[in-house]
C-alpha cells in the first residue's frame, strides 16, 4: 500500500470537517444515518477503476471500486458539525 | 548555454506579484492605510524589477523544449526547438513598456489611495490585476496565454469602470463586457485554428511552422483566424466600431483609473499588433485591413471629441483617437513605422496620464468637468492650468514635447511607405486634438466664471502635484532626447518588420 | 434605440453580413476536416504517465499550470467583480460623489410549496454532494475530476439547499468564509509555484513530480511521497507521484467555491455593507 | 436626378442645420470643425482606395462627393452612428468582420 492511496482519505477527513463547520441547524439521528449510508453506497458506485490494487486506493478487483475518500468527507462534515455545534 | 536564459527570475515576478497584490488588498479590503501602503511598495518594487532585471525567456513549469532533428529535450532558449511549456519573453521593448507602466501605476495607486473613500481594496486589487494583464499580453509568446489574459483583461476592466459605482459606470461596463463574450470567443477560435493547423501553442514555434510547410489551400484558415483576431484586437484597444463603448468605459472612470485603462489598452495594441504582424504579416491585404480599421479609429475619434461637452469624454475620445495613432504605426508594418507606433504609444501613455490627472484634480474643485459652465480655474489655481496646456501641447505634437517626436517619426514612415493620404490624416488628427482640448481648457480654465456660484476649494493632495510634475518632465525630456526610449524600441521594430508591398 | 431597427434595411445588410462570415468560417473549418496537426499534444501523451495517471490533470496543471492559474484568477475577477457590482467595495471620491453606492436587496423566497419530501431530502443531498466535491477534489490527479469541477459541485449543493430551505439554508457559507476561502485558494495556487522558483528558477516546476531532475531528492520526496502511487502499465510496473498537482487542484477548488459561491451570495441574500463587515473586513 | 428645387432645399438645411446647432456658441464650433475634418476624412479616405486601384479611387471619390451632398451635414450621422447603443455597435461589429472576412479570403 502507497502513501498514495491514504493521502486523499486524510485531506477528504480534513476537508469535510473544514465544510462540516460552516453547516448549521440540526442534523438528525436519521439523517447522519442515511448519509453514511448513502455514502458507502455512492463509494461503491463511483470508485474510480484505476492501475492500483489495494481498497484504499480504491480498487477491489477488475470492475469493482471503491472511494474511501467519499466515507472520510462524509465523516469529515459530520465531525465538524459536531464540533461547531447547533 | 546561450547568452538568454530559460528561467529568468523577473518575468513570474511581474506577473505573480501583482496577483499577490490583488488577493491581499482584497481581502483586507477596508484598511485604508495597510492597503497604501502595500500596493505602493508592490508598485515601486515592480518598477525596480522591471529596470533592474537583464533579458531572456521564461518557461512556465519548467518542461524543456524538443529538438525535433535530435529527438533530445533541451533547456536553452537559443536552440531551435519546439516548446513543452508556455512562454514569456522579457527584452528591451518589453523592458520599456512595462516600466513606463510601472511608473504609472506608481502614481496611480498613490493618487487613488489619497483620493478615495473607505473600502478600496477590491479596487485597488483591479488595478493591479489590470497592471498583471497587460504585463502578460506584452511578455507572452504563446497563444493560450495571449488569449487568457485579454479575457482577464476585460473582465477586469469592467471591474475598474463598476469600482467607480455610478449607473453610467455600471451600463458602459456592462456593455463592454457583453462583447467581451464576442472578441474572447473569437481570439479562441483563432486560437483553435492556429492551433489545428499547426499543432503548436508557442508563437515562435507556430510561425516556424507556417514558414516551413507549405499550406496550399489550408493557408485559407489563415484568413478566418485573421479575422479573428483583428475582432479582439479592436476590442481590446478600442478600436471602430467598438469605439463608443470604449470610450463611454474611459468616461465613466475615475480618471486615474483611465490613466491605468488606456496605459493597458494601448500597450495590448501594441503587443497584440506585433503578434499579429508576426503571424499574419505575410499574407496579402492583412495590413490593408489594419491600416484602414486604424485610420477610422483615429478620425472618428477626434471628430467625436469635438463635440463633447464634457472634459472627461473629451479626453476619452481622444484616447481612443490616439489609440488609432498607435495602430497607424503598427500596421504600416515597416520599421519606421514600428518605431513610430510604439514609440507614440508611449508618448501617448504619458501625455494623456498628464491630462488625466489634471481631469482628476478638477474632481477637488467640486467635480464639474462640463464645458457649459465657465470656471475660470487658471486664477484659483495656476500650477493646474499651465500643466494642463503643457500636456495638450504634448498630445497636439508640438516640440519639444514627447508627441511631437513619435508623430514626425509616424509622418515620415507613411510618407516613405508611399501613403501620404495616412501622412495628412495624422496631422489632421493632431491638429484637431488641439482644438478639441482647448475648446475645453478655455472654458474650464480661461474663461471668467459666468455663474456667480462659487467653485468649492480644496486641497489638491501632494502626490497629484508630484505625479503630474514628474511626467510633464518625462514628455519634456524625451521630447529633447528621443533616442532614451527608441534605443529600446529599434532592434524589435527591425525584427518584425516587413517589407510593404503596393 | 429599440431592437425594431434591426428590421428593414439595416436588417438585411446585417443578415447579409452574417451569412457571409458563416460562409467565410465553415469554408475554412471545411479545409481543416482531417487535416487538424497532433504537433506538441503528442510528446505529451508520450510524457504524461511520468506524472500521474490521469492525463488531463498532467496537462492541465503540470504542463499549463501557469495557464490554468491564469484562468483561475478570471473565475476569481469574476466574482469580484459581480460582488462590485451588486455593491460591495464601491468607492467614492473624498470630496466628491454623484451618487449613494449600489446594495442589492435579497431574494424573496416562498419555500412554502415545496414539498416535505423535498424538504426531508434536501438536507442529506446537500452533505452527499459535499462530500461528493470533496471525493472528486482528493481524486484529481489519479481519476476524472479536479479543482474545478469540485468547486462546481460543492456550489450547487449550496444552491441546492437555497432552493429548499431559503434564507434557513443549512450549508450557511458566509460572506467572510467565501472571500476568504476564495482568496485562499488563488493566493495558494499562486505561491504553490514558489518551491519550483526557488529550487529550478522555473516558476511552477512540479518539484514533487521532478521528471526532469531539477531539484534535490529531498524536496522531491517532501512533495512527491504524500501522494506516491503504483502504477500497473503495460509496459511494467511504475512508482508515479503526481507532486503538487492534488495540492493546486485543492487550492483550485477553494477558489472557485469561493468565486461561485460568492456570486451566488450576492444574488440570493443580497449586500449591504454592515457596520460589523467595516471594522474588519475579510476572513 | 435631382431636381432644383430639392437641391436648393438640401443646401439650405444643410445650412440652417448649423445656424440652429444646439444652440451653444461654443457647441457650435465643435460641430462646424467637425463637419469640415469629417468632410476631408470621407474625401481622403476615397482616395486611398487608389492603393487597390486607381479607377476605384476616382469612383469613389466621386461616389463620396455625390454622398456628400445627399447626407450633410454628416457630423449628425456621425454622431447617431456612434451612439454607445448595443444594437448598433453590435451591427457596425459584424458588418466591419464581414468586410475583413470577405477582403482577406476572396480579395485577391
Amino acid at each position: 500500500m502507497m502513501p498514495g492511496d491514504i493521502t486523499p482519505f486524510i485531506i477528504s477527513i480534513v476537508l469535510g470537517v473544514l465544510f462540516g463547520t460552516q453547516l448549521s441547524g440540526k442534523i438528525s439521528k436519521g439523517t447522519t444515518i442515511l448519509v453514511i449510508i448513502f455514502s458507502i453506497v455512492g463509494a461503491l458506485l463511483f470508485g474510480a477503476f484505476m492501475f492500483t490494487y489495494s481498497i484504499y486506493g480504491g480498487y477491489i478487483m477488475p470492475g469493482l471500486g471503491f472511494a474511501t475518500p467519499l466515507i472520510g468527507a462524509t465523516i469529515g462534515i459530520l465531525i465538524g458539525k459536531a464540533l461547531k455545534g447547533e | 548555454m546561450s547568452a538568454y536564459p530559460s528561467n529568468l527570475w523577473s518575468i513570474p515576478l511581474l506577473v505573480v506579484i501583482p496577483i499577490l497584490v490583488a488577493v491581499v488588498v482584497n481581502l483586507i479590503y477596508n484598511r485604508a492605510r495597510l492597503i497604501k501602503v502595500i500596493s505602493l511598495a508592490s508598485a515601486i518594487c515592480l518598477a525596480l524589477i522591471t529596470l533592474f532585471s537583464s533579458y531572456g525567456y521564461h518557461w512556465f513549469t519548467g518542461q524543456p523544449a524538443l529538438r525535433p532533428e535530435t529527438l533530445t529535450f533541451t533547456f536553452d532558449p537559443g536552440l531551435p526547438a519546439w516548446r513543452l511549456a508556455l512562454e514569456f519573453y522579457f527584452g528591451p521593448l518589453q523592458q520599456a513598456m512595462i516600466f513606463i507602466m510601472s511608473l504609472i501605476l506608481i502614481f496611480v495607486v498613490a493618487v487613488a489611495t489619497s483620493g478615495l473613500t473607505k473600502r478600496q481594496g477590491p479596487y485597488m486589487g483591479m488595478i493591479f490585476l489590470l497592471y498583471a494583464s497587460a504585463a502578460i499580453i506584452i511578455m507572452v509568446n504563446d497563444f493560450y496565454h495571449l488569449w487568457i489574459a485579454v479575457e482577464i483583461g476585460s473582465l477586469v476592466v469592467a471591474g475598474v469602470v463598476v469600482g467607480s459605482g455610478t449607473s453610467v459606470s455600471h451600463k458602459a461596463a456592462l456593455k463592454y463586457t457583453f462583447f467581451s463574450a464576442l472578441s474572447g470567443a473569437g481570439l479562441a477560435i483563432a486560437l483553435a485554428l492556429i492551433l489545428g493547423l499547426t499543432g503548436y501553442p508557442n508563437i515562435s514555434d507556430a510561425i516556424m511552422y507556417i514558414q516551413s510547410v507549405n499550406l496550399g489551400e489550408m493557408s485559407i484558415i489563415l484568413y478566418v483566424a485573421f479575422g479573428f483576431f483583428v475582432l479582439s484586437w479592436i476590442y481590446a484597444g478600442g478600436l471602430a466600431p467598438i469605439h463608443p463603448l470604449k470610450s463611454e468605459v474611459y468616461g465613466a472612470s475615475f480618471p486615474h483609473g483611465t490613466a491605468m485603462l488606456q496605459t493597458q489598452s494601448k500597450l495590448m495594441l501594441v503587443a497584440i499588433g506585433i503578434v499579429m504582424l508576426r503571424v499574419f504579416g505575410n499574407l496579402p491585404f492583412v495590413r490593408e485591413v489594419m491600416l484602414a480599421i486604424s485610420v477610422i479609429t483615429m478620425m472618428l475619434g477626434v471628430v467625436m471629441a469635438l463635440i463633447q461637452t464634457d472634459f472627461r469624454w473629451i479626453l476619452a475620445y481622444l484616447i481612443v483617437s490616439h489609440s488609432g495613432l498607435v495602430t497607424v504605426g503598427i500596421s504600416l508594418g515597416t520599421t519606421e513605422g514600428l518605431v513610430g507606433g510604439i514609440f507614440q504609444a508611449i508618448n501617448d501613455v504619458i501625455y494623456m496620464t498628464v491630462l488625466l490627472l489634471c481631469c482628476e484634480a478638477l474632481y477637488y474643485f467640486g467635480g464639474k468637468t462640463s464645458t457649459r459652465h465657465s470656471l475660470g480655474l487658471a486664477k484659483k489655481a495656476p500650477w493646474l492650468g499651465v500643466a494642463i496646456i503643457l500636456g495638450t501641447m504634448a498630445a497636439s505634437g508640438i516640440p519639444p514635447f514627447n508627441g511631437f517626436q513619435s508623430e514626425i517619426i509616424l509622418i515620415q514612415a507613411s510618407l516613405k511607405a508611399g501613403l501620404p493620404e495616412v501622412a495628412a490624416v495624422i496631422l489632421m488628427v493632431s491638429v484637431t486634438t488641439f482644438i478639441a482640448l482647448f475648446r475645453a481648457i478655455y472654458r474650464l480654465f480661461l474663461k471668467p466664471p459666468e455663474t456667480s456660484e462659487p467653485i468649492v476649494e480644496a486641497k489638491v493632495p501632494m502626490v497629484l502635484h508630484v505625479g503630474l510634475w514628474v511626467l510633464v518632465a518625462i514628455t519634456l525630456i524625451i521630447g529633447i532626447y528621443p533616442n532614451i526610449v527608441v534605443s529600446f524600441i529599434t532592434p524589435v521594430a527591425e525584427a518584425v518588420s516587413l517589407p510593404w508591398y503596393l | 434605440m429599440d431592437p425594431s431597427e434591426l428590421r428593414g434595411k439595416r436588417g438585411v445588410i446585417a443578415v447579409i453580413a452574417l451569412l457571409i462570415i458563416g460562409v467565410g468560417l465553415m469554408s475554412s473549418l471545411e479545409r481543416l476536416a482531417g487535416n487538424v496537426s497532433p504537433g506538441i499534444s503528442r510528446i505529451y501523451n508520450i510524457l504524461a504517465y511520468l506524472v500521474a495517471p490521469n492525463n488531463i490533470a498532467t496537462w492541465v496543471y503540470d504542463w499549463r499550470g501557469f495557464d490554468t492559474l491564469i484562468e483561475t484568477a478570471v473565475i476569481y475577477v469574476g466574482a469580484v467583480v459581480s460582488a462590485l457590482a451588486i455593491g460591495r467595495g464601491v468607492v467614492q471620491m473624498k470630496h466628491y460623489s454623484e451618487e449613494a453606492p449600489v446594495t442589492s436587496p435579497p431574494l424573496e423566497y416562498r419555500t412554502e410549496s415545496l414539498t416535505v419530501i423535498l424538504k426531508l431530502f434536501g438536507l442529506p443531498a446537500a452533505i452527499l454532494l459535499l462530500s461528493y466535491g470533496i471525493m472528486v477534489v482528493t481524486a484529481s490527479s489519479t481519476s476524472g475530476g479536479g479543482g474545478f469541477q469540485c468547486g462546481v459541485i460543492m456550489t450547487s449543493a449550496y444552491l441546492l439547499a437555497a432552493i429548499f430551505y431559503g434564507k434557513e439554508n443549512p450549508i450557511r457559507f458566509g460572506k467572510r468564509f467565501l472571500i476568504g476561502i476564495g482568496a485562499v485558494g488563488l493566493g495558494g495556487y499562486t505561491l504553490l509555484g514558489l518551491p519550483g522558483f526557488l529550487t529550478s528558477g522555473y516558476w511552477q516546476y512540479n518539484v514533487g513530480a521532478d521528471i526532469w531532475n531539477l531539484v534535490s531528492p529531498t524536496l522531491h520526496s517532501i512533495f512527491g511521497d504524500p501522494f506516491r502511487l503504483t502504477l500497473y502499465l503495460q509496459e511494467g510496473v511504475f512508482y508515479s507521484t503526481p507532486g503538487i498537482i492534488p495540492l493546486i487542484n485543492i487550492a483550485e477548488a477553494f477558489n472557485v467555491i469561493g468565486a461561485i459561491g460568492l456570486i451566488y451570495f450576492a444574488f440570493l441574500y443580497g449586500w449591504s455593507e454592515q457596520p460589523e463587515d467595516q471594522e474588519k473586513g475579510g476572513k | 436626378m435631382v431636381s432644383v428645387e430639392t437641391l436648393f432645399d438640401k443646401v439650405k438645411k444643410w445650412i440652417s442645420s448649423f445656424v440652429v446647432g444646439r444652440g451653444y456658441t461654443n457647441m457650435m464650433t465643435g460641430y462646424m470643425t467637425g463637419e469640415l475634418q469629417s468632410l476631408v476624412f470621407a474625401l481622403i479616405l476615397a482616395s486611398f482606395f487608389r492603393i487597390f486601384s486607381i479607377p476605384l479611387g476616382m469612383i469613389l471619390l466621386v461616389a463620396v462627393i455625390a454622398g456628400i451632398f445627399y447626407f450633410a451635414p454628416i457630423i449628425t450621422t456621425l454622431e447617431k452612428e456612434n451612439s454607445n447603443d448595443l444594437n448598433r455597435v453590435l451591427f457596425w461589429v459584424v458588418i466591419y468582420f464581414a468586410v475583413i472576412i470577405a477582403v482577406t479570403l476572396w480579395g485577391r
